[in-house]
C-alpha cells in the first residue's frame, strides 16, 4: 500500500487564481495510497520545500507529487528536497497545474476539474515509480570548441588557462571570425584588430590548445564526458610543419584574381592564400577550385618557390578522431543576403532593395572592410562602382529584422550601433560627407551604448529619419532611396552614392546540420536553443553541450565574450570531478524475456545496444540477448516501443507507469 | 514549419471567442489525451501556458522522452479507457532531442493510423503533430482544433462498447446490464 | 404419451420458450460456420450440423464475472453475482457428444467445491438431445463408449424419423417437465421409420488398457515423438466439450475491477509456470501428455469417467494435425 | 472460408505430389546419410485418409514417412524458432519449405533468429495447399485451395539448396482475397468496424494464431503481460480486439503472408486480411515487402528522412 504525498501549490495567485487548490487538495486525499495532501502558498520556497521534507518523514511517505508548475522549471528542485529528507528523488513526480492548466484555462470549474484530474494520473503513475540510483560516468577532460570567433577563441583560452586541453575547430584557414573583418567597434572606437590579434596569436601559442583550422566536424558520438568527435581536417595542400610562412607562393602565384570574401570580394587574392596578414596559423591554404595546377595540371610554381618544401598537391582530407568530455558550440552568425533567397528557408528576400543588383547598395560588414586600414581601399571609404568617395550615404536599418512579414520577427541586436559606428566612421573620413540612416527605433541598451549613438547624431552630424525606405533605384551614378519620414509625416527622397544595409544577423548556413550531428535543438531560425532562457542560458539540453556567441542568437562583442567565459565555466564546472552523475533514465533488457530479435539495436540512435552472451557456471552459451550500455543510452525509449515482448524498458518511464496514468484517465 | 508570427494571427479569433463571447456550453465535452515528447511539445504546451494562451480544458497530457517511446498500445489503452480523442506530438523531423527517435515514431505510427482505419476507427480522432519548443500557438491551435472537431463528432462509443460487452455465455441477462449499456455516453 | 414432435413444432416451440423468458440455446448459423448461440425463434435453429464449439459453454462461459471489487476512500467493497439472474435456459439440438459432457463435468463441479456458477447455471438448463445422422472421419464417439444415439446427458432427447419428425424419449424428470409443460407441440403418434444414423468408423477402444498403459508411462519417448509438433495452442480444450480448466484473473484497477474467470487450455506454457519463472511442464510433450493423462487417466481415478465424448472437434481443429483418436490407436499397438 | 460455389475439379495430377515426395525423401536421405544434417522437418501422413502433419525425422529409416500432399499446410519454420525449445537445434538442420514458408526463414533470417549456414533448404515447386475446413481427403482444387494460394507469387522458391518437384500447369484462380479487401476499403469506418467486431467477437483467445506464427517467438507475449496489462487476457470482446490490433501490428513489416493464423483459426476469423492490408500498406509508404532473401532492417526498424508525413499536423 502506497504512502503517497500530494502538495499543492498556489505559486502566489498563478495558481490559486484559476484553481481551487483546496478542493483539488481534498480531492487529492481521497485517492487510493494517498496519505498525505495539503496546500501552500509558494511550494519551491524555503518553507514550502520544508512543509515537504518534514512531511516526508513525519508521514512516512514513499512517494510525492507536487501539482505546481512545469517539471522543466522545478522538477529538480523538488527532487532534491526530497532527498535531502530521505527519498529517492526519482519517487517525486510533478503535476503541471500551472502552464498547463491555471494559466491557459479561466473557467475555475473546468481548471479545478483539470487539476485534480492531473493529480490523480501522476498519483497513478507515482505508485509505479521506483528508487533510482544515479549512473556515474567517467569524465574526459578534453574540451572541443567549434568555431573560432571571438567568442570560440574566448571560451578556448578560459579553458585552457585552467589547465584542460582545448581541441579548437575552425572551418575557414584562420581564426578569427567576424570580429577580425571589423575595422573599429562600438562604443569605444578601439581598432577590432588591434585587440584581436593578440588573442589569436595566444590561441595558436597555448600549449593546451590543439587548432584544426580549415577543419569541420564530420560527426560526434558519445554523450556528456565521453564524445568521441571526428574531425574532418580539409586538405590545405600545404604541411603545416614544413611551412614558414614567409609568403613566396602567394606572391609569386600567378593567379592574382580572385576576389577575396574576407573582404566582401572588394579585394583579389591568390590561389595560395591566407585570407589576411594577421592570420593564424599564418599558413597558406591552396583554393583548388582556383588554382590552375588542381585545374589543368599545370604550373606548379608555388611549389618550386616554395623553399621547405611545404606546397603538397597530393594531400587529402584526412580524418581525426578526439576523445572529449565538454563541447562549446561558438559557430557565430552570418549575414542575411538580400539579394537572394536561401534556399529552404522561410524568409523572404529583399528585391526592393536592389542588393545584388546596385553595385554601391552593401551591407555593413562591407562597409567594415572598407573603412578597415587593412581592408581593400586602406581604410578609405569608396564605393565599389566607380572608386569615387560617396558624398551622400544612405544607412538603412532592421533589413530583415524584425519584419515579419519577410519571415524574421527578431531584432539583431548589433545594427542600431554599429550603424551609429558607421555613420561617425564616414564622418570622419570624409568630412563634407553626409550620412543619413532611416530607422525605426535606436535600440541601445549597453553601457555607454546610448550615449555613443547621441554623439554620431549630435557631433558627428548624422541625420536619422524615423521611418522605411520603399524603393531604391540607380538613376546615373546616384542610387536614389525613397522613404517616409513618420516623424514629419512626409515622403523623402534622397540621392545617393551609396547606400548601406543593416541585414539581419543569421545563424551560419548548415547551423541545422551541425546540431543534428551534436543532437541540440535549434528554434525556427535555426539559433541554437539553450536549455533554459533564464536560468541556463549557456548550455544545452543535451548534457555536455554548451553556447558561446551568436550561433544562440544576436550579440555584440562583450555579450559573446562573457558568453563564452561562462561557457568556459560550464565546462571547467564539469571537469573538476573525475566521474559525472547522470541521470538514470536508461533502458534495461530483462535477459529472460529478451529473444534476441535487436529490433532495439536496429533503432537506437545512440549505438547502444550490444549483443550479450548469457553462460551457465560451466562456461555453455545459454543464449544471446540485448544489452544496453547505460553510459552510451541517451534514454530515448524508442527501443523499448519496438521490442515486441517489452522485454526492455526505460526507466523513469516504464510501461507501468505510463499504463498508471492512462487507467487513471 | 509555420513561424509563430502566422500563428498568433491565426489563432486571434479562437482566443477572442474564449475570453470574449459568451462561453459557450456544450452537450458533450470530449476527452482528449495527448502523448507529446518532453523537449519540444510538451515545452511547447509549457510556452502556450507562459505566453497565457488560452485553449480548451479537455486534454489530458502525458510525458514521454521521446516520441519514439510512445507505443501504440497506449493509444489503444487510451481510447479503451475513455478517450474521445488522441493527440501524438513531438519535435519536427530534424529536431529530435535523441537524433531519430521522431522518425522512428513517424513510421510506427503511419503504420498503426492505417491498421486503426482498416479496423474502422475513424482517424478524426487521431491527430498526429510536430510541435516545437518554440510553438505555444501552434500548441493551442492543434488542441483547439481537435477538440472541436472530436467535440461535433461526439463521443467515442466503439471501445468503450466493447470494454462492457461480454461472450454471450457469460453475459447476465439482465435489465441492468441492459441499463448499464444504455447509459454509455 | 407424447412421443413425437414434428420439425415446425419444434421450431414453435422454441418461439414459445424464448417468448416464455427462457434462454434457448441451439445449433445457430454464425457466418459461415455454426455455433451453439442463444436463438431468438426456432427459425434459426440449425439442424445436422455439428458446431464448431462445444455446448459446454451453456454451463460453463467462455468467460464470466464471479466478483466485482471498489476501493473508495481507502475501504474496499466487494460485491459478489448475483446468481438468481441468470436466466433459465433450454439446449436443444445438442448432440449426443455435446449432451453427454455435462453429465460428466457436474463430478469435478460439484467435487470438493462446489462451484456454484456451473451449478446454478446446470440446474436452470434442461437439455435437449438429438441424435447424430451425419459425421466425418474425424469423430470417434464409438472408440470411446458413446455412440450417435447416446441419450446420455439429455433431458429429453430426439430421434429424427422420416418425414421431419422426431421421436422424443424423455430421459428425467426435468425433461418430463417440460415436457409436459408444452404437451401442445408434441404428439402422441409413433411417427415414421427412424432415419439411418451416422456411423462413425472407428472400433471401440480399450480405455482400461490405456489407462494403464498411461500409468506405466508417464516418462515415455512416446510423448516426445507426438508431441513435440504441437504448438501449444488451446484450440483443442477450447473446442472440446469436456476440457474445464479455468482460469481467474482481476482486471481493472487498484481502485476498481472485476473478477473473472475464463477458459484455459494445459496446452499453454503459462498453464503451469510459476511465479518464481520455474515452469513444472517446461516443454510442449509434457503439457500434450498432461492432456492425454487428464482425459484417460486422473479423471477416470477420481471419476469413474473418461473425459472425452468423441465428437473429434480437437482432430479437426489442432493446427498441426494431432489426432487423438490416432495417438489412441498408437496406445493400444503398445504392449502393457 | 472456402467458396463452395468453386469448381472442386482436381488442380493438378497426383502424379506432381509423388514426385515431389519422391525428391523430398531422396534429398533428405542424402543429407541425412552424409550427415550434412542432424534432422529434417517435414510432413508425415496422418490417420484420416490424406492427412498431413509435420514431423521431426533424426533418423535415417524413418526417412520414408516423408510426404507432401495438398495437407502440407504447415509453415515448418515455426519449428525452427524459440518459442519451440523442444526441438533441438543443434547442427544443421534440413527443413522443406514453400515458398511462403521461404519468405518466414528469411524474415527469421533478419530478425537473427536463424542462421542461413544452418539450414538445409528443401524446397517445394508448390501448386497451393488446402485451405482450413477441407476435409483432408479431397483433392486440390478451386474450391479446396487456400485463399492465400489463389494470389500465390512464390510458387518457385529462390536460393534454396534443393528444389523438390517441377511445377505444374496451373490455373489462374481468381483473387479471393484481394476482393475482399478491397471490398473493406471500400466500407466506411463503421461498416469496417461492424464488420471486425463481428469476426473477433468470436474469438476464443485459444492463441492458435500467435502460437502458428513464426513470428511469434517471444519468450512472453505482451497480452501475456499482466503488469502492466497493455491488453485484457479474458476472452471478451475488449480484449480480443486489443489483441487483435497488437497482434497486427507487431506482425506488421514482418509478416511472412503464410497465412497460418488465418488457417489455424478454429473460429475462421480472416486474420490474415489484416496481415495482407498492413503489407500492402508499408508496401505503398517505404517501398519494402517481405521476400525470400534476409533484409537488414524491415521497414519498421528504419526510417528515410523523407517519409511521408502528411498525416502529422
Amino acid at each position: 500500500m502506497s504512502r503517497i504525498g500530494v502538495f499543492i501549490c498556489h505559486c502566489g495567485e498563478n495558481i490559486s487564481r484559476t484553481v481551487d487548490v483546496e478542493r483539488v487538495a481534498k480531492a487529492a486525499e481521497k485517492i487510493s495510497g494517498v496519505a498525505y495532501a495539503c496546500e501552500y502558498k509558494y511550494m519551491c520556497s524555503d518553507p514550502g520545500q520544508n512543509l515537504l521534507k518534514k512531511a516526508v518523514i513525519d508521514q512516512n511517505l514513499d512517494g510525492i507529487v507536487v501539482a505546481a508548475c512545469s517539471p522543466r522549471m522545478h522538477e529538480k528542485t523538488f527532487r532534491k528536497a526530497a532527498q535531502s529528507a530521505g527519498l529517492n528523488p526519482y519517487l517525486v513526480e510533478m503535476a503541471n497545474i500551472r502552464e498547463h492548466c491555471s494559466w491557459v484555462h479561466e473557467d475555475r470549474e473546468e481548471a479545478t476539474t483539470k487539476a485534480t484530474e492531473i493529480v490523480t494520473m501522476l498519483v497513478e503513475r507515482v505508485k509505479m515509480n521506483k528508487k533510482l540510483q544515479p549512473i556515474t560516468v567517467p569524465v574526459t577532460k578534453r574540451a572541443l570548441v567549434i568555431g573560432g570567433g571571438i567568442a570560440g577563441i574566448q571560451a578556448a583560452l578560459d579553458i585552457a588557462d585552467c589547465g584542460h586541453h582545448v581541441v579548437l575547430v575552425e572551418r575557414e584557414p584562420s581564426i578569427g571570425g567576424h570580429m577580425a573583418q571589423l575595422s573599429e567597434t562600438f562604443p569605444t572606437l578601439d581598432c577590432s584588430q588591434c585587440i584581436m590579434t593578440p588573442k589569436m596569436v595566444d590561441v595558436a601559442n597555448h600549449p593546451n590548445i590543439t587548432l584544426h583550422t580549415y577543419s569541420e566536424i564530420e560527426n560526434v558520438d558519445g554523450y556528456i564526458g565521453n564524445f568521441q568527435v571526428t574531425i574532418k581536417k580539409k586538405a590545405r595542400s600545404v604541411d603545416m610543419d614544413k611551412c614558414t610562412g614567409c609568403g613566396v607562393c602567394m606572391a609569386k602565384c600567378p593567379q592574382k584574381k580572385i576576389p577575396n570574401s574576407f573582404d566582401k570580394d572588394l579585394g583579389m587574392r591568390p590561389a595560395i592564400y591566407v585570407p589576411f596578414p594577421q592570420a593564424v596559423p599564418n599558413t597558406p591554404v591552396i583554393d583548388r577550385e582556383n588554382c590552375t595546377y588542381f585545374k589543368s595540371g599545370k604550373c606548379g610554381v608555388c611549389q618550386k618557390v616554395c623553399g621547405p618544401g611545404a606546397v603538397d598537391y597530393t594531400q587529402e582530407d584526412q580524418l581525426v578522431v578526439e576523445d572529449i568530455g565538454a563541447i562549446v558550440v561558438a559557430t557565430g552568425f552570418e549575414l542575411y543576403s538580400i539579394g537572394e533567397k536561401p534556399k529552404g528557408s522561410a524568409i523572404k528576400g529583399y528585391g526592393e532593395f536592389g542588393h545584388g543588383k546596385i553595385p554601391d547598395v552593401i551591407d555593413g560588414m562591407t562597409f567594415e572592410r572598407l573603412a578597415s586600414a587593412s581592408g581593400p581601399t586602406g581604410g578609405k571609404i569608396l564605393r565599389p562602382s566607380d572608386g569615387k568617395e560617396p558624398q551622400q550615404v544612405v544607412f538603412l536599418q532592421c533589413v530583415g529584422s524584425r519584419a515579419r512579414e519577410k519571415g524574421i520577427s527578431y531584432c539583431s541586436k548589433i545594427c542600431c550601433m554599429y550603424t551609429a559606428k558607421h555613420t561617425m566612421l564616414y564622418h570622419h573620413k570624409v568630412h563634407d560627407g553626409q550620412a543619413y540612416v532611416f530607422f525605426m527605433d535606436a535600440r541601445t541598451p549597453g553601457k555607454g551604448y546610448d550615449e555613443f549613438w547621441r554623439r554620431s547624431i549630435e557631433d558627428e552630424n548624422a541625420v536619422y529619419i524615423r521611418g522605411a525606405v520603399s524603393r531604391l533605384y540607380q538613376k546615373g551614378d546616384k542610387i536614389v532611396v525613397m522613404g517616409s519620414d513618420i516623424a514629419l509625416g512626409i515622403q523623402v527622397e534622397i540621392e545617393a552614392d551609396m547606400v548601406v544595409l543593416a541585414t539581419a544577423v543569421q545563424p551560419r548556413q548548415g547551423a541545422d546540420l551541425l546540431a543534428q550531428k551534436l543532437g541540440i535543438s535549434y528554434d525556427m531560425y535555426n539559433f541554437y536553443s539553450e536549455a533554459h532562457a533564464k536560468l541556463r542560458p549557456v548550455e544545452c539540453a543535451t548534457a555536455g553541450v554548451y553556447l558561446a556567441g551568436a550561433c544562440q542568437g544576436p550579440k555584440d562583442i562583450p555579450d559573446s565574450v562573457s558568453q563564452a567565459s561562462a561557457a568556459a565555466a560550464k565546462v571547467m564546472t564539469l571537469f573538476a570531478k573525475d566521474e559525472l552523475e547522470r541521470e538514470p533514465i536508461v533502458a534495461k533488457v530483462n535477459d529472460k524475456n529478451c529473444v534476441a530479435c535487436f529490433y532495439c539495436k536496429k533503432v537506437c540512435p545512440y549505438g547502444a545496444v550490444e549483443e550479450k552472451e548469457i553462460r551457465d557456471r560451466q562456461g555453455n552459451l545459454i543464449k544471446v540477448v540485448a544489452w544496453v550500455n547505460p553510459g552510451v543510452c541517451g534514454g530515448c525509449g524508442t527501443c523499448q516501443a519496438s521490442c515486441p515482448s517489452k522485454s526492455v524498458e526505460l526507466d523513469g518511464y516504464t510501461d507501468e507507469q505510463i499504463m498508471a496514468q492512462i487507467e487513471a484517465l | 514549419m509555420i513561424g509563430p508570427i502566422g500563428l498568433i494571427r491565426r489563432i486571434g479569433p479562437i482566443k477572442e471567442m474564449i475570453m470574449h463571447a459568451e462561453k459557450l456550453k456544450h452537450d458533450f465535452e470530449p476527452k482528449l489525451v495527448a502523448f507529446v515528447c518532453t523537449w519540444c511539445t510538451y515545452a511547447g504546451a509549457d510556452l502556450a501556458g507562459t505566453s497565457r494562451m488560452q485553449y480548451p480544458s479537455n486534454v489530458r497530457v502525458l510525458k514521454f522522452p521521446c516520441t519514439g517511446r510512445i507505443d501504440p498500445v497506449f493509444i489503444l489503452r487510451a481510447f479503451q479507457k475513455g478517450a474521445d480523442g488522441i493527440l501524438v506530438s513531438g519535435c519536427h523531423p530534424g529536431d529530435c532531442h535523441y537524433m531519430a527517435g521522431n522518425f522512428h515514431a513517424r513510421r510506427r505510427f503511419a503504420t498503426f493510423r492505417k491498421l486503426l482505419e482498416f479496423i474502422g476507427v475513424d482517424l478524426e480522432r487521431l491527430q498526429f503533430s510536430w510541435v516545437s519548443a518554440a510553438e505555444g500557438g501552434k500548441w493551442v491551435e492543434v488542441v483547439t482544433e481537435l477538440t472541436e472537431r472530436v467535440r461535433s463528432m461526439g463521443p467515442m462509443h466503439e471501445f468503450k462498447e466493447l470494454e462492457l460487452e461480454e461472450c454471450w455465455s457469460g453475459k447476465l441477462d439482465t435489465a441492468e446490464l441492459k441499463e448499464a449499456y444504455e447509459a454509455i455516453p | 404419451m407424447p412421443n413425437t414432435i414434428t420439425e415446425q413444432n419444434l421450431r414453435a416451440l422454441i418461439d414459445t420458450l424464448v417468448k416464455d423468458g427462457s434462454r434457448v440455446v441451439g445449433p445457430k448459423a454464425a457466418g459461415d460456420m455454426t455455433l451453439y448461440e442463444p436463438l431468438a425463434g426456432g427459425t434459426e435453429l440449425v439442424l445436422g450440423v455439428l458446431p464448431r464449439r462445444s455446448a459446454k459453454e451453456t454451463f460453463f462461459p467462455l468467460c464470466e464475472d464471479i466478483l466485482s471489487y471498489q476501493k473508495m476512500e481507502g475501504k474496499m467493497t466487494v460485491e459478489d453475482i448475483d446468481l438468481s439472474r441468470l436466466p433459465s435456459t433450454v439446449l436443444i439440438g445438442a448432440l449426443p457428444c455435446d449432451a453427454a459432457a455435462p453429465g460428466i463435468l457436474d463430478a469435478v463441479f460439484s467435487w470438493d467445491y462446489q462451484d456454484e456458477f456451473y451449478l446454478e447455471r446446470r440446474k436452470k438448463t434442461t437439455i435437449i438431445g438429438l441424435a447424430c445422422t451425419k459425421s466425418d472421419d474425424a469423430c470417434f464417439c464409438t472408440a470411446v463408449g458413446y455412440s450417435p444415439a447416446e441419450s446420455r446427458g439429455s433431458d429429453i432427447f430426439l430421434l429424427p424419423l422420416e418425414g421431419g419428425r422426431y421421436r422424443c424419449q424423455i430421459i428425467s424428470d426435468k425433461g418430463n417437465l417440460l415436457v409436459e409443460r408444452y404437451k401442445s407441440f408434441f404428439t402422441d403418434e409413433e411417427g415414421g421409420n427412424a432415419l439411418p444414423l451416422s456411423q462413425p468408423s472407428m472400433e471401440k477402444l480399450d480405455l482400461q488398457k490405456i489407462r494403464e498403459w498411461l500409468e506405466n508411462n508417464f516418462e515415455s519417448d512416446f510423448w516426445k515423438e507426438i508431441a513435440e509438433r504441437c504448438v501449444g495452442c488451446g484450440a483443442c480444450a477450447f473446442i472440446c466439450p469436456a476440457c474445464h480448466c479455468f482460469d481467474i484473473n482481476d482486471e481493472g484497477s487498484e481502485g476498481k475491477g472485476v473478477r473473472r474467470k475464463h477458459w484455459d487450455a494445459c496446452g499453454f506454457s503459462k498453464f503451469t509456470n510459476h511465479a518464481s519463472g520455474h515452469n513444472p511442464r517446461d516443454v510442449q510433450p509434457q503439457r500434450y501428455r498432461n492432456r492425454i493423462m487428464h482425459k484417460f487417466k486422473y479423471y477416470d481415478d477420481k471419476f469413474g469417467q473418461t473425459l472425452c465424448t468423441g465428437c473429434g472437434r480437437c482432430v479437426r481443429a489442432c493446427p498441426v494435425g494431432i489426432d487423438i483418436a490416432a495417438v489412441l490407436q498408437e496406445i493400444m499397438k503398445y504392449e502393457l | 472460408m472456402n467458396n463452395t460455389k468453386e469448381n472442386t475439379t482436381p488442380l493438378v495430377d497426383n502424379s506432381y505430389y509423388e514426385a515431389v515426395t519422391t525428391a523430398i525423401r531422396s534429398e533428405a536421405r542424402r543429407v541425412m546419410e552424409s550427415g550434412e544434417v542432424s534432422a529434417v522437418i517435414g510432413y508425415k501422413s496422418g490417420r484420416r485418409k490424406g492427412s498431413a502433419q509435420p514431423v521431426i525425422i533424426s533418423d535415417v529409416s524413418r526417412i520414408d514417412e516423408l510426404v507432401f500432399a495438398p495437407t502440407c499446410t504447415n509453415n515448418l519454420s515455426l519449428y525452427l524458432t524459440k518459442a519451440k525449445k523442444e526441438v533441438s537445434k543443434k547442427g544443421k538442420i534440413a527443413i522443406v519449405a514453400k515458398g511462403c514458408d521461404l519468405k518466414a526463414l528469411a524474415g527469421l533470417m533478419s530478425e537473427s533468429q536463424l542462421k542461413r549456414e544452418n539450414l538445409h533448404l528443401i524446397g517445394i515447386s508448390c501448386a497451393g495447399v488446402h485451405g482450413s475446413n477441407v476435409k483432408p481427403s479431397e483433392a486440390l482444387s478451386a474450391a479446396t485451395i487456400a485463399r492465400k494460394c489463389r494470389e500465390c507469387t512464390v510458387h518457385v522458391p529462390e536460393g534454396v539448396d534443393c528444389i523438390a518437384g517441377t511445377l505444374p500447369q496451373l490455373e489462374q484462380l481468381s483473387a479471393l482475397e484481394s476482393a475482399e479487401l478491397e471490398r473493406l476499403e471500400a466500407m466506411s469506418p463503421a461498416g469496417r468496424w461492424a464488420f471486425w467486431k463481428e469476426q473477433f467477437s468470436r474469438c476464443i483467445r485459444c492463441m492458435a494464431c500467435r502460437q502458428v506464427c513464426p513470428f511469434c517467438y517471444c519468450e512472453q507475449c505482451l497480452c501475456d503481460r499482466n503488469r502492466p496489462q497493455g491488453v485484457e487476457t479474458t476472452p471478451r470482446p475488449a480484449g480480443n480486439m486489443g489483441w487483435h490490433i497488437v497482434r497486427a501490428m507487431h506482425l506488421a513489416g514482418r509478416c511472412a503472408g503464410c497465412a497460418e493464423c488465418e488457417r489455424s483459426c478454429p473460429m475462421d476469423i480472416p486474420l490474415n486480411l489484416l496481415n495482407r492490408k498492413m503489407a500492402n500498406e508499408l508496401k505503398e509508404l517505404y517501398g519494402q515487402e517481405a521476400g525470400m532473401q534476409p533484409q537488414e532492417k524491415g521497414p519498421l526498424a528504419t526510417y528515410k528522412e523523407d517519409d511521408d508525413e502528411s498525416f502529422i499536423k
